[in-house]
């Protein structure tokens, strides 16, 4: 981990000094921007690790086009204006070939008119589903939207045979548009909202908006959020003795919320990603082998997996096997391939990209789990 | 609604006494040095990320906590004698930055050691609500109430009854005349940054069950301490306590009654309001400007 | 003398919580005059400036100021109505040069305003020709000319005091309050201030002196008044003044046999 | 003679561009660095100068940011348009919130303040139809003035620079004139001043409202610039990163707070490279700036050089006095 650390640090200096040596044994950079502290340092903090593990993998299998990948990062700290000076710094003064990266909506939008006019491929690690709707030429993301989450959570609940829903948000980005999601697809799916409560990521505790949901007639409770605050709002809801079936999104789809949770978890179900229970997945499933080489692979180095780590995992493959295809970094080209991304098999699920979605996974990527004896368990 | 609001002064009253307790630091700090210590909710941190680390590491809640203490106190010592102290002299406003640096150091240094994501303290106590009438609340609170009487108890017993801490206060109202009648004032501040880092320390290791703590975590914290101290009237460790425990309810009322999504903004809206009426805070001793 | 009076005042109180600093005081100050206010600590003198000043609203009675009533009125109201102070402790700009202090004496004799400022307008470099002309002539009066661009602070404690009356002069006012100017002055910055003060009144402006120093006082006043407790003592010419046994007996206390 | 300073900044501010043609840290972080001075600059004026400290000045920053956003891609109007009422707004706004305010002193301003920016900033996040919500307002059109539409990063880095000197210009003519000393005279001591004549009250808000002004100004400019704004552009960490470039600068000085924001702006760019050591090292130059200077980086700096420059050349020179004012 430590020599990965310094090289970086040679490299940005060197390229402080605006270097620009064109050789064919010029590294393929690849950029990412990522939010590495703030308050969604619990997404960023995986991702980069991830794209750091498989890009130290593939130079060590002698690189991509018999050429090194050097990886250029920055941490916007959850700030869309930093987001925006760092992807212009990493197209103008960097002059990398692709970019892998966008951990929040919030940076991910901030930068997606520079990407447009500069003409670069971008693969975004960020929820919202107006990041590919309407498609955008240059832009890509691989995690699954809030719009597949909130579907995915409605048929459960339709399947149960409740009706009568309370929201609860915290006010973040995934959280406000996973809410949006959540009220334009209830009359889809008849579902009632009866509440819809919000709470600031940083509280400490919401037993009150809690209480309200409590004389609603909810008959669940759907909680969209991510970082401490689910695990809070789980834990108010065993303290106010609510005994209504609760439902967390794919944003806390990793063993550190069941830790956080502790025994108020049991019962809780969300959608999420494969990786969460790669080991219950039946051998036959052919997402197993992949889910199980980068467990195995991330674990052995960063401990826990997250399936934050999973989407730049995804997205990073995506763009090798693209640079592969197109047999150069010509932009144009490597955005045609990945374009052209069929039956790639991610942690996140099989991906099928076409002009006109730039994403490519289908709704039975997401696998419904609940909580049982503090472990993820799939729901049949 | 009659036993929904009874819930929500119960809510209001545990989340006000996290307030109290931070605020009682800003408050032992300013009484000695005029300064506030931006840093404050950084100790609360540091308190809670040292007692977890212990306590994962084996160590027997009481021990761990002692020893978080005391690591915590030294810190404070240490801000103090490199930070605070060669700036001696220097304005309000450039010793206010030198705390918020202060506090972004801190931060920096609990992200090395700690990492990103969150931890959390058992309780110590189990978690099983106690019913009380319509209301409901975690045994924890009760530590956290306890403990903030406890330490208010403390706190004025010892500014006003034991000689160091009215030479603490006496450095507050009048540096000059405190160091003639032979008050060392140097240590004094020393000491009172020590107090209020491990008071700070003692205070995040009580809440640690409940509001789980990452390197982050003294951010929020230290600005509701901060703003509790202020309601309360800068200076007064009552009046922080006071303040905090307004803070809560009015958040908890606010969340209740009005919108959940706006809480924050109605809580600090009536902050401006006391300020406006009450320019020295509720009980903030009112300072008459000698021409 | 008998000129209307500039400073009227009338059965003026003022009571801080049930202690009565001023009790009933009513006395009159004719025009172009030096009138000392003496009386030992206490006695309700700077309580009496700083309610003529308005930092203080008086709990009854009432003075007028060439005509018009000062009671209720903020301070830079009544400073716009032409009465300017010292002040006992320091009040000076210590974020300015000697010169940028008497400047912001000449403040109500100017008028443009931040915008016309921020725009540079040909008006605004006119009145600055003229406001650092004005503080050059109050520096002048003060013998102070030769410090105009040092810092207020780098300044020895008595030509501090001469910059707080130079900034007080520069605003031309017609009353000026000297609350102690001679406390902390040695003999020599003593008898100077004797002399700027006959300058300030052959300047045509009246004068109100709060001071202790007795020998400046007699020296330089046209009337005294002696307040004790805050109440009129006595009032007249400083000879009589010198005689009259109830202002002795104040001043050394118990009664005195007088070696007839 | 009293504008040297002022040349060589527009100097400095003019050739940075010829000569590192198209450099990504002269346009983009120069932009930045820009939009920082107006913010800064116009703080100053309120805590350099008047003395008055605001914890909550990223809000103004953020009405005249989403005043432009909002009118102009909810309401089609033009960029100029919107600009002049994201002024209106954040104007009136300051001028209602000053008086009450400004009777308040030290940590309890601070505190006011403090709550007023977090009410806004709370506004921007949970008002989602008119703000967009915590992921912000993007597609805002290119600002057009006077026929002109700005493009590309290098136009931008003019306009910045040229709405920068305007600021520095406007700032240095208000310091020095009756009504700069008004304000100096508040800080230095608001009895005094109030005997003078200066009608402190008035003299706090009119400063208030030019710095909310000189904030909305910037705002509108980043929106058009970013074609996307977001309420965490606007938080409190950004309301005191505003006031440590005026204090890290060097208060009471124009130039101090240009130099405050031009630094803390590229120590932000130089520091990134140190990943997880950022915060630590931020931190840490936080607090050695202050102590060993805390007069500020511009005024300490200036002593230095004056120091060097009366070693070298045996006498003191006029010109650095009056850039240090």
């Amino acid at each position: 981990m430590k020599n990965i650390r310094w090289r970086t640090i040679l490299a940005a200096s060197l390229l402080l000094m605006g270097s620009h040596l064109a050789s064919a044994a010029d590294p393929i950079k690849v950029g990412a921007f990522l939010t590495v502290t703030g308050p969604a340092s619990f997404l960023g903090d995986p991702e980069l690790k991830t794209l750091q593990m498989v890009i130290e993998d593939l130079n060590a299998k002698g690189g991509l086009l018999s050429r090194k990948v050097q990886l250029i990062h920055y941490d916007t700290g959850g700030n869309a204006k930093e987001a925006v000076n760092f992807v212009k710094r990493l197209i103008k003064s960097d002059a990398v070939d692709i970019i892998v990266g966008g951990t929040t909506t919030g940076d991910t939008m901030a930068v997606i008119p520079d990407v447009e006019k500069e003409g670069i491929p971008f693969i975004s690690l960020a929820g919202a589903v107006d990041i590919v709707e309407p498609v955008k030429k240059w832009v890509f993301k691989t995690p699954h939207t809030d719009r597949m989450a909130a579907a995915k959570i409605y048929e459960d609940l339709r399947k149960r045979g409740l009706t009568k829903v309370a929201l609860i948000t915290g006010d973040g980005g995934f959280d406000k548009s996973g809410r949006e999601q959540l009220l334009k697809l209830a009359p889809q799916y008849s579902m009632v909202i009866v509440a819809d409560e919000s709470y600031g990521n940083k509280d400490t505790d919401m037993t009150t908006q809690l209480t309200k949901i409590r004389g609603s007639e909810a008959q669940a409770i759907i909680n969209f959020g991510f970082g401490q605050a689910p695990a809070i709002v789980t834990r108010n809801i065993k303290q106010l003795g609510v005994t209504l079936p609760l439902y967390q999104s794919h944003g806390v789809a990793s063993k550190a919320f069941i830790d956080l949770a502790g025994q108020a978890a049991e019962g809780v179900r969300l959608p999420a990603a494969a990786l969460v229970i790669a080991e219950q997945l039946p051998d036959a499933d052919p997402q197993k082998p992949v889910l199980l080489a980068y467990k195995k692979n991330y674990e052995a180095k960063h401990g826990p997996v997250s399936t934050f780590g999973g989407h730049a995992y995804d997205g990073i493959m995506i763009a090798i096997e693209a640079i592969q295809r197109a047999g150069s970094v010509d932009r144009a080209r490597v955005r045609d391939e990945i374009e052209k991304t069929q039956g790639f098999i991610g942690t996140a699920g099989v991906f099928n990209i076409t002009p006109e979605d730039h994403m490519g996974l289908a709704l039975d990527a997401f696998r419904m789990v609940e909580v049982r004896n503090g472990g993820w368990t799939i729901v049949e | 609604m009659p036993e929904q609001l009874f819930q929500f002064l119960v809510t209001g009253v545990t989340v006000g006494s996290l307030y109290a307790l931070v605020g009682l630091g800003f408050a032992l700090i300013y009484n000695a040095s005029d300064v506030v210590n931006f840093a404050q909710g950084e100790f609360v941190m540091l308190g809670a990320m040292t007692a977890i680390s212990l306590v994962a590491a084996g160590w027997p809640l009481v021990l761990a906590a002692a020893v978080a203490t005391l690591l915590t106190l030294l810190v404070g010592l240490l801000l103090e004698r490199f930070a605070i102290e060669p700036a001696w002299g220097a304005s309000v406003v450039a010793t206010i930055i030198i705390t918020i640096g202060a506090a972004i150091f801190l931060r920096g240094v609990a992200l090395l050691l700690w990492g990103k994501d969150f931890h959390a303290l058992p309780p110590f106590s189990g978690d099983t609500p106690i019913h009380w009438g319509s209301a409901t609340l975690l045994p924890q609170s009760l530590w956290v109430l306890g403990g903030a009487v406890l330490l208010v108890t403390w706190v004025h017993l010892f500014l006003n009854h034991t000689l160091m801490g009215k030479a603490l206060l006496a450095c507050s109202f009048n540096r000059a005349a405190a160091q003639l009648v032979g008050i060392n004032v140097k240590v004094m501040l020393r000491l009172a940054y020590g107090l209020s880092a491990g008071l700070g320390a003692i205070a995040g290791i009580l809440i640690a069950p409940i509001t789980f703590s990452s390197y982050e975590a003294g951010v929020m914290l230290g600005l509701k301490g901060f703003s509790a101290a202020i309601i309360g009237g800068i200076g007064n460790p009552m009046g922080a306590v006071a303040g905090g425990l307004l803070l809560g309810v009015l958040e908890a009322l606010g969340a209740g009654f009005i919108s959940s999504g706006y809480k924050d903004a109605i809580a600090f809206l009536f902050v401006l309001m006391v300020l406006f009426f009450e320019p020295t805070g509720l009980f903030g001793h009112k300072v008459a400007e000698r021409v | 003398m008998g000129t209307p009076h500039l400073l009227t005042v009338e059965g003026l109180e003022q009571s801080f919580g049930g202690v009565m600093a001023l009790a009933g005081i009513s006395f009159q100050t004719p025009e172009n005059l030096i009138y000392a206010i003496i009386g030992p600590n206490g006695a309700g003198k700077t309580t009496l400036f700083n309610i003529l000043c308005g930092f203080y609203q008086p709990t009854a009675g009432s003075l007028r100021f060439n005509g018009h009533e000062l009671r209720g009125l903020p301070p830079h109201r009544i400073a716009a109505l032409g009465v300017a102070r010292t002040f006992q402790n320091l009040q000076l700009f210590f974020n300015m040069t000697v010169l940028e202090n008497v400047m912001v004496g000449g403040h109500l004799r100017a008028k443009t305003g931040l915008l016309a400022a921020a725009l540079r307008l040909s008006r605004v470099r006119r009145e600055e020709q003229q406001l650092r002309q004005w503080a050059g002539e109050a520096l002048e009066l003060c013998e102070l000319a030769n410090r105009a661009e040092q810092p207020a602070g780098a300044l020895p404690y008595g030509l501090m005091k001469r910059v707080e009356i130079a900034r007080a002069l520069a605003a031309k006012p017609r009353l000026l309050l000297l609350d102690e100017p001679a406390a902390g002055l040695n003999d020599t910055e003593t008898m100077a201030l004797r002399d700027l003060i006959q300058r300030i009144r052959a300047a045509g402006v009246t004068v109100l002196l709060v001071e202790h120093h007795m020998p400046l006082v007699m020296s330089v006043s046209d009337r005294l008044l002696v307040l004790d407790y805050g109440s009129v003592l006595a009032e007249g010419a400083p000879t009589d003044i010198q005689a009259d046994p109830r202002v002795i007996a104040a001043y050394l206390g118990g009664a005195v046999q007088y070696a007839v | 003679m009293r504008l040297v300073g002022f040349y060589i900044f527009a100097a400095i501010a003019a050739l940075l561009p010829v000569l590192f043609p198209n450099n990504y840290f002269v346009t983009v972080v120069g932009a930045s660095a820009g939009l920082h001075v107006i913010l800064a600059v116009g703080l100053n004026l309120l805590i350099g100068y008047t003395g008055q400290i605001s914890l909550g000045h990223a809000a103004f920053f953020g009405m005249g940011a989403y005043a432009s956003a909002i009118m102009t891609t909810r309401f089609g109007w033009p960029g100029w348009l919107a600009m002049v009422a994201g002024l209106l707004v954040a104007g009136s706004i300051a001028w209602l919130f000053a008086r009450p305010i400004l009777r308040l002193r030290g940590h309890y301003l601070a505190m006011a303040t403090l709550g007023f920016g977090i009410i806004i900033h709370v506004i921007m996040v949970q008002a989602m139809q008119w703000t967009g919500g915590p992921d912000g307002l993007a597609g805002i059109p290119p600002l057009n003035l006077l026929g002109w539409t700005i493009e590309g990063d290098e136009q931008w880095y003019g306009v910045i620079a040229a709405a920068m000197l305007l600021t520095i210009w406007l700032s240095l003519n208000i310091v020095d004139s009756r009504m700069g000393r008004a304000l100096r005279a508040v800080r230095g001591s608001e009895f005094a001043a109030q005997m003078m004549g200066i009608d402190t009250a008035s003299a706090k808000t009119q400063v208030f409202v030019i710095s909310a002004l000189f904030a909305a100004f910037a705002g509108s400019l980043f929106a058009h610039q970013q074609a996307f704004v977001s309420p965490d552009s606007f938080n409190l960490m950004i309301s005191v990163e505003l006031v440590t470039m005026v204090v890290l600068g060097g208060m009471a000085s124009t130039f101090g707070a240009a130099c405050g924001a031009i630094a803390l702006t590229l120590l932000h760019q130089g520091l990134v490279v140190f990943e997880d050591y950022e915060m630590l090292i931020h931190g840490a130059l936080l607090m050695a700036v202050m102590i060993f200077m805390p007069q500020g980086l511009f005024v300490g700096l200036s002593q230095v050089a004056r120091r060097v420059w009366t070693h070298f050349r045996g006498r003191s020179t006029q010109c650095a006095e009056s850039i240090g004012k």
